[in-house]
């Protein structure tokens, strides 16, 4: 049985990533679809991993401190694990209102 | 309770009647109108842009409105954001709570301004008149507002 | 900044176009709208009445949003408040508050809506469906929250 | 001077007594015009001169803590001295808003 649901959804490891506001406008993206590597394991690890994916992606995560993080439309902190998320987002403080 | 994403302005007076109709237990409504200034630190606004995040914006916003039913007796509660290019003077953002005592109805509408500052994923970019474009920065007595509503709640 | 007694009702889009006009510094506009309720505990209202001291209700009025302006940076204020015979889910009270920030807009309205309950003199009757008539009994509270306002000046 | 000041204007004495919400239903009275006698000094000697001036003000003044006034269109307290006051407002607490 786990055999089989495996296989037959290829796409389950895939996740959406988002760019809002600067971080759409640095990254070019906005959005990507993709999987990420087994070793990243919380939305930190993902933000270390975005710095040093090389350009455009090192200028627009330089301050990963500046960046907030939404894992299927929920607010997350670096500590959040990324194991079950469908869509990631990344972008920085909120200024509506 | 209702959250709206919306390019087009809002009319005051016809949401607040659809807002209050038929429900006479409604004492008091407070409301809260956002607009875009014409300056910013004494340079001259052109235009202001409103980016959002779909699908989120709507989540949080009802959130936000949840959370205020929960904490105020409130009878009815509208929040309305615009996106899109904004001129000054344009209304950006509507919040109206609707209770039976005033108190409920002021200290909700406070609440939603607090925490959609802080939470609801909207992004504005100012286009000045000389030309030059920036993304509006986070203020932290945005976090200072919300963080004294969580802090009050425990 | 405008006070006005009036038998008529208000058009909050309107009076707040007016209010906005051309003031392209105003980033919040905070409002509050009293109503009359259909109920007063439990008992069904058919009618309340407002009475008023005319030329003290003015002056009191404009005291109060001197005050106002004295306590909080404003680019503009209104008041309009009714009289005469009203009926349930009728406004009552219309307070309009204009600042460049938020936190002003939201703090003059209450502190207007406060002293207004207080200090200008207005007396609401009520008609009850079943026929009595009754005066309505000042709140302890509203007294207090005035008295709140007044030893933060101190 | 004095005297021609005096005599030439007989009114000066007079004040307007106002009368509001049950105030008005009890006195059966919106306004009086009168000449208070002269050792009413303060609002407080006032409101209870009104309470023994027989009926309806007996009536109507009979709990002197629920009353509250006015001198020429601001509110006073009981000591305030009433020598200058053209126009005297009694009424209930306010319950507008």
């Amino acid at each position: 049985m786990t055999d089989i649901s495996n296989t037959a959804k290829p796409s389950a490891d895939e996740v959406v990533l988002r760019y809002f506001a600067w971080l759409r406008e640095r990254t070019g993206l906005s959005e990507e679809r993709l999987v990420l590597p087994p070793e990243i394991l919380t939305v930190g690890d993902l933000l270390l991993w975005q710095s040093r994916r090389g350009h455009p992606f090192d200028h627009a995560f330089a301050k990963p401190e500046a960046i907030r993080v939404a894992i299927d439309h929920a607010h997350v902190k670096p500590g959040a694990k990324v194991a079950s998320a469908r869509e990631i987002a990344f972008f920085p403080p909120v200024t509506g209102g | 309770m209702t959250v709206r994403v919306s390019t087009a302005d809002f009319d005051i007076s016809a949401e607040m009647s659809r807002l209050t109709a038929g429900d006479t237990g409604i004492g008091g409504v407070a409301l809260f109108v956002g607009k875009v200034r014409g300056e910013v630190d004494g340079e001259a606004l052109a235009s202001m842009t409103l980016e959002h995040y779909p699908g989120m914006t709507e989540a949080e916003l009802e959130r936000i409105e949840g959370e205020a039913q929960r904490r105020f007796k409130l009878s009815a509660s509208l929040i309305i954001h615009r996106v899109g290019e904004l001129k000054p003077g344009d209304n950006i953002v509507l919040v109206m709570t609707c209770a039976p005592h005033r108190n409920d109805a002021f200290a909700a509408a406070e609440f939603v301004m607090d925490y959609l500052k802080t939470y609801a994923p909207f992004w504005k970019k100012e286009t000045f008149a000389s030309g030059v474009t920036r993304w509006v920065a986070a203020r932290d007595s945005d976090d200072e507002a919300a963080a004294a509503w969580a802090a009050q709640s425990e």
